[in-house]
């Protein structure tokens, strides 16, 4: 069964291959795995850092975890952004888990492999990119995604509102969002403005609460971030409906799903691990396997999409290879 | 001896002859006599090591940091992008965002902190200083966490209500908490100074006739300038330094600006910022936490010895 | 007034012999008059019933052991000692006339009137100028070549002058301890006061220096009614004309310096000039 | 002729006195202003957190649901450091204090290392931070763990002992030490039976106060890396840790997330300044009882 | 040996005299020999070529204007002047035949057989047991039998047991100054010292105590050798048996005390005993 399974997956991986993985010697072993460990008393620590995205669902998981599955077990999650929690996983005896709200980069694996690891990918939940504004601003409550854009863009060529409509306010619109360390501006740089430079004064900011208070405070303001950060902030701020030419979509749950009306800003979210760790240390790989079996359940409530079974599947198949 | 020790009136006990029987016992404290000098020389060196520490882990990255990035680029560059695609590394805007903080944080602390010493000096009774003191220090003791949430929760609401076009995260509020946290330390300190004046001096001046007021202006504070001023650039070192308050208030923009209602960062959040958990080694960004390191170090290090030079150069002789 | 020492009721006799001296005392011009001047420290009684009048132009000495209210007393009189909060006075103090208890009496005022000199030179941290300046600055007077007479004449006054003129912009703690000691009298002499207080004024000074100060005493006494205090009796011999024995925060003897030291009335007097204690 | 007008003196005299008046109830103010802010910063912090705080959040361990978060994880993490630091600080600083104050002759050695410890004290927390996360966590491969944070924490505060220590063994008076000496008594006797003695309270309060600022440090353990979600507590100086400052900072940048994380960050403050008051009572205790009497 | 107080060379009548003082000196058993002694502290000679010879089982007063070299001699003669780090010495103190300032001697030797009283009443902030239990234990008696008949035998001596043997444990601060002064004299006696040095003993309490302890050193000094500093002539006058009378670093002149206060050789001490300086 080990052998299957660390074969293929280490390098740009991209998740439909795994469908190569044999279903049949992947039963056998998760049941045998999931037998013994349901008695097993595991212990030792489970290292994650990574994105402050996905952290409340990692953190919610890991709660679960320790509290209700394997309490010697230690599962110590940090935040320090995708980027910088690859830094740390990328070395030697580094984390095991890290969350990403984006797809690891090329050099990344390249590092990976260069310090001797295999790493697998895990999508865990979908996150739509959600544009927020002050309650207060009652005239972008509707935007097009060209519009969108056109305020984010250096040469968009919309400074205030009255740019994007005449019928709009002659006021200075403050564009804002999370800055380069989090995997959510790369998103957004490299799929929704596809690499074109940021308007010069954006405003980016390192914590999403300050972002939540600037938009709070600001009826010109408007940012960008994870779907979770609107949910949980409902009271001081509103969504725009994006109108990606079949007329104005809301992000929620519902249409942030793979398949729902919202799906063009929606990005799915990982966690990366660290293969050789899962393989030396069970409870790292009991972990992943708690991961997988119970993430959909954890994404609704912390504001993600959750992700189709058959993909968990897969993921399950591989860990239970391992 | 021999001769006094014999009349003793005492009959039981000859102290003489056992100090003497003891003398053996005695080579232990005379081994523990020569050792422990030793001993703590070793004990005092940990703080000698502790810069030289400091000193090379910060010399060595920041060496790396300028192979990658030239000395000029860093010192004159007024854009720091550090993550960006093409990263700049200009240390200017943090420069900026530490100076400033910490001339709001003065403003404060240097007018507020000399007046609080004044009165605990020269006007309070003595039961008010016993009681004001401590109560001060209990100010200096609070975490500056507690400060930065202070700031961030209670300070910029009140601002903003009053200052229109304040941003959320802004400069001017963890510069006047900051000023606020360092108010007892420049006060305790000026105390200090002001009540090391001898009381004769008050007493001369007194005996002319002058009032309280012309006694503190015209000769305590003269006399004891140095350590007030001393107080002084201590507290600009705290202001540079301080690190929490403004991670924590000032928000991440790397803003180049005199625009005290902007969101700023000094160098101390930026290496926050940057280590959140872990700096990914090897990379620039990586090096340039050490490099501003090495800046904020250096910052701090003049500072503290213009304080010194101050206390001594203007001390007052009496 | 006079010098009433009011112990045990037995003691007439010597009450009667005091009643002499207040006659002698009241033959010249009184610049102080302290009539039952009880003083305590919290509640350490520090002056117990003094009475003494203090006579203009003279100098009257002010002796005893350590610790028996000599400095206490004096201070009473310009009221630096409410600078300890703990002081509580009782009785009446009169200068010139007016008791300067009363809560209406400003002491700034007071002090402009009544110059003090410690027993440690205290010059400030400034200049021998601005030293000798600063009491005059602080009563208005700006102009500088008023200052400039001002404080060459207190510092002739305080026979220092050939000395310092050329230094004058000098910090004062570059002159010596007798220096400085005139320094202070200069500076006390510059706002023209009417009495000088001196607490031990010699007592760190060298033998020398000591000379210096007391030859200038006898001559300021042309001017001003110096009250000083001494613990050398030799020192109140020599320039005092009044003297004054304090004992235990009482006055025991007040008389002529001349009678107190060659005839004292009282047997304590007698022993402590004689150095049978203290 | 007579410079000095007493009747100028006299009408200048009001004025002299009125604006003395004045600025003395100016300075007044000043003074209040300080305690007024702290009687705010209290209160808010109070206000936002008392409520929070019950037996659950007390012995309870993290959570990323507020109504379920303690913060017994904290303050266990916040205990451990101390046991590192405090006896580490002690041991340093009072042997560097006695160094300095009884053997070292004054010359260039001492002023040099005197020089240097009251540099040391004016270096960023950061700073410190950074030494340890290069020298503990990497160099000497611990890791982020107790031990670690509590040798940056122990230099950090290392100044304070030594300056607090220093000071306390001056102001044993020479004439202790020199009726010590007079008995035959050596150099190292003197100093154990008489001069430390005397200086303890002296050297317990810097102890205190440095202790207290440990407590309540935050960016140097940041910088060392302290995860955001740590539900264990930490049982041995190996073992990773949170304590009460970085659980505040956490909670504060979180709660644009969850709004009541910052209710949780106020009730972990009202906490952690309970800690400090109870330290800085015993401070004042032992400075006034021991207060010298020599 | 004897006093030698080498001035100019002119001076060769004052010599004379001097030698007379020599011989009688010898007459008594010698403690101390002090032979050409200087002493600097820095660059400042403090004691110049001092000559003393001090005798077994007598009281030898040293006086001397304030600033003279008092103190500084008499710490010489424990070493306790070398805490001062800029001290140097150059000279002979021969302690019973044995050179001090020899490397080969060990301080604290010499200082368990060379007790000091210091001016301020210093006791330890301990018990007035530890206190006088100090010297025993730091010299390694641990046993409590024997410390406990150290420490009465020690307080009686210093006539203070009565005053305190009911409260053994109580802090030494609680005394009064006097009963301090005597305390550390009982700390002093309880390494049974050869010698006793005391600055000043007196010059911090008030008469009354003074008295005390000045019957007190009346009796030690049937079993001890006693050198005291003071600057009360009186008191010189009252215990010594020798004086010795230093002025600016030097001895100006050193001899029984009635002879001395009577009837000196030097016109320096007598203007001093005079008070005519000082
Ligand atoms: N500030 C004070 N607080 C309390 N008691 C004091 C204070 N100043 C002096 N005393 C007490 O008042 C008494 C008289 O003290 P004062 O200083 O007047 O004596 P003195 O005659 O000047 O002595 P000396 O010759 O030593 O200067 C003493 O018992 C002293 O202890
Ligand atoms: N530690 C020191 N460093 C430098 N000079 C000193 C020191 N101690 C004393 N002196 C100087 O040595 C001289 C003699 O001082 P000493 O203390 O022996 O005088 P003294 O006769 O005891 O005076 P007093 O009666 O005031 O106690 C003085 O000029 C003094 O200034
Ligand atoms: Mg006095
Ligand atoms: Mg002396
Ligand atoms: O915090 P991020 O998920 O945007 O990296």
């Amino acid at each position: 069964a080990c052998g299957g399974g660390s074969e293929e997956p280490a390098q740009g991986e991209d998740p439909g291959s795994e469908e190569a993985t044999e279903p049949a010697t992947g039963d056998e072993g998760t049941e045998e795995d999931a037998a013994g460990e349901e008695t097993a008393e595991l212990e030792g620590s489970v290292v994650i850092d990574g994105s402050g995205t996905v952290y409340p669902l990692m953190a919610a998981l890991a709660e679960e975890y320790m509290t209700n599955e394997q309490p010697n077990v230690s599962v110590e999650v940090s935040r320090a952004g995708t980027s910088a929690g690859f830094g740390r996983f990328l070395v030697e005896n580094g984390t095991d888990f890290n969350d990403a709200s984006r797809e690891i980069k090329d050099e990344e694996l390249a590092e990976a492999e260069a310090v001797g690891f295999e790493v697998k990918e895990f999508k865990v939940a979908l996150d739509g990119l959600t544009f927020v504004i002050n309650p207060e601003n009652d005239w972008a409550t509707e935007l097009t995604d060209e519009q969108l854009i056109s305020i984010f863009k250096a040469d968009g060529g919309v400074t205030k509102w009255s740019d994007l409509d005449p019928s709009f306010p002659d006021e200075d619109i403050n564009p804002m969002g999370p800055n380069e360390n989090h995997g959510t501006y790369e998103f957004f740089y490299e799929n929704v403005l596809e690499e074109a430079d940021l308007v010069e004064g954006v405003n980016l900011q390192q914590e999403y609460s300050t972002l939540v208070n600037l938009v709070s405070e600001d009826r010109n303001a408007i940012a960008f971030f994870g779907f979770g950060y609107y949910v949980n902030n409902q009271d001081s701020l509103q969504a725009v409906s994006v109108d990606f030419g079949e007329g104005p979509v809301e992000p929620s749950l519902d249409t942030i799903a793979e398949d729902g009306d919202y799906a063009q800003f929606t990005r799915p979210v990982f966690t990366y691990l660290n293969v050789d760790m899962a393989r030396e240390k069970p409870q790292v790989l009991d972990y992943a396997k708690f991961v997988i079996e119970n993430v959909n359940e954890f994404a609704g409530p912390t504001g993600f999409a959750p992700l189709p079974e058959a993909e968990l599947q897969e993921y399950a198949d591989f860990l239970a290879g391992l | 001896m021999e001769a006094s020790s014999g009349m003793k009136k005492g009959n039981a006990v000859n102290v003489r002859e056992l100090i003497e029987e003891k003398k053996q016992a005695r080579s232990i404290s005379q081994l523990m006599e020569k050792l422990m000098p030793k001993l703590l020389l070793l004990i005092a060196t940990i703080s000698v090591l502790t810069t030289i520490g400091i000193l090379f882990t910060l010399l060595t990255e920041t060496f790396e940091f300028f192979r990658r990035v030239s000395l000029v680029e860093f010192f004159t560059g007024t854009v720091l992008r550090p993550l960006s695609q093409n990263p700049e590394f200009g240390v200017l805007p943090l420069i900026m965002g530490t100076m400033i903080s910490s001339v709001i944080a003065m403003c404060i602390a240097i007018p507020v902190g000399l007046m609080t010493a004044i009165y605990l000096s020269e006007y309070a009774s003595e039961k008010v200083r016993r009681t004001f003191k401590p109560l001060l220090e209990v100010l200096a003791g609070i975490p500056t966490i507690v400060y930065g949430f202070f700031a961030f929760t209670f300070v910029t609401p009140i601002l903003r209500a009053i200052i229109p076009g304040l941003e959320p995260t802004n400069i001017l509020s963890p510069g006047i908490v900051m000023g606020i946290m360092i108010i007892p330390m420049v006060a305790s300190l000026s105390e200090d100074a002001m009540s090391s004046v001898p009381n004769a001096m008050r007493e001369g001046a007194l005996a002319l006739g002058a009032t309280k007021l012309e006694v503190t202006g015209k000769v305590v504070i003269p006399a004891a300038i140095s350590g007030i001023i001393a107080s002084f650039v201590l507290g600009i070192s705290r202001a540079i330094g301080e690190t929490m308050i403004v991670t924590i208030a000032s928000g991440s923009s790397k803003n180049f600006t005199f625009d005290i209602t902007q969101s700023m960062q000094t160098m101390t959040a930026y290496i926050v910022e940057v280590t959140g958990g872990d700096a990914p080694a090897g990379s620039t960004i990586y090096y340039s936490l050490y490099a501003v390191a090495m800046t904020l170090f250096v910052f701090t290090f003049l500072m503290n010895l213009l304080a010194r030079y101050i206390s001594r150069r203007f001390r007052e002789e009496y | 007034m006079g010098m009433v020492s009011v112990k045990e009721k037995k003691e007439i006799e010597f009450q009667k012999g005091n009643e002499q001296v207040e006659q002698k005392v009241q033959q010249s011009n009184v610049v102080y008059d302290t009539e039952n001047l009880n003083l305590w420290y919290g509640k350490d009684l520090a002056l117990k019933n003094i009475n003494l009048s203090i006579c203009e132009k003279e100098v009257t000495a002010i002796i005893g052991p350590s610790g028996c209210g000599k400095s206490t007393y004096i201070k009473t009189l310009n009221r630096m000692v409410q600078l300890v909060p703990s002081v509580k006075i009782s009785g009446d103090i009169r200068y010139r006339g007016r008791n300067i208890l009363d809560k209406s009496f400003k002491v700034e005022d007071l002090r402009t009137r009544v110059g003090m000199v410690f027993q440690k030179p205290n010059p400030f941290p400034k200049s021998i100028y601005d030293n000798v300046a600063y009491g005059p600055r602080i009563h208005g007077i700006r102009n500088k070549k008023i200052l400039d007479q001002i404080v060459e004449r207190s510092l002739r006054g305080a026979a220092i002058w050939d000395e310092v003129k050329d230094r004058l912009n000098e910090n004062a703690y570059g002159l010596s301890g007798g220096q400085q000691q005139r320094l202070c009298i200069a500076r006390c002499l510059a706002i023209e006061p009417d009495v000088i207080l001196m607490d031990e004024p010699t007592s760190a000074l060298d033998p020398k220096s000591t000379l210096k100060v007391e030859e200038l005493i006898q001559e300021l006494k042309q001017d001003y009614s110096i009250i000083i205090v001494t613990h050398n009796m030799q020192q109140a011999a020599r320039i005092s004309d009044k003297t004054a024995f304090f004992l235990n925060g009482e006055v025991v003897e007040f008389d002529e310096t001349d009678i107190i030291f060659s005839n004292p009335a009282d047997k304590r007097t007698e022993d402590y000039i004689t150095g049978r204690f203290g | 002729m007579k410079y000095i007008n007493l009747e100028q003196v006299q009408q200048r005299m009001n004025t002299r006195l009125v604006i003395n008046t004045a600025a003395k109830s100016v300075f007044l103010l000043a003074t209040v202003f300080g305690l007024i802010v702290l009687a705010i910063l209290i209160y808010r912090v109070a206000a936002d957190g008392l409520s929070w705080i019950n037996s659950g959040f007390l012995t309870g361990r993290l959570s990323t649901d507020p109504n379920k978060a303690g913060i017994m994880g904290a303050i266990l993490g916040t205990v451990w450091l101390m046991l590192v630091v405090a006896p580490v600080t002690m041991l340093l600083g009072v042997g560097t204090a006695i160094y300095l104050e009884a053997y070292a002759k004054k010359g260039r050695l001492h002023s040099f290392l005197q020089t240097n410890i009251s540099n040391l004290a004016g270096v960023p927390s950061i700073v410190f931070g950074i030494l340890g996360l290069t020298v503990f966590v990497r160099l000497m491969d611990l890791g982020g763990v107790i031990l670690a944070g509590g040798l940056t924490m122990s230099l950090l505060v290392l100044p304070i002992v030594v300056v607090a220590s220093q000071e306390a063994i001056r102001a044993v008076p020479n004439h202790l030490s020199e009726a010590s000496f007079g008995m035959g008594a050596t150099k190292w006797q003197t100093i154990k039976n008489i001069i430390l003695p005397a200086a303890l309270p002296g050297i317990l309060t810097g102890a205190i106060l440095s202790l207290s600022r440990a407590i309540g440090e935050t960016a140097p353990l940041i910088v060392i890396g302290i995860p955001a979600l740590l539900i264990p507590f930490p049982g041995s100086l190996m073992d990773r840790f949170t304590v009460l400052p970085v659980q505040i900072y956490y909670w504060t940048i979180d709660s644009a997330l969850v709004a009541e994380y910052a209710n949780l960050a106020a009730a972990t403050i009202v906490v952690l300044l309970l800690v400090l008051f109870l330290l800085n009572s015993a401070a004042i205790i032992i400075r006034n009882k021991f207060q010298r009497r020599y």
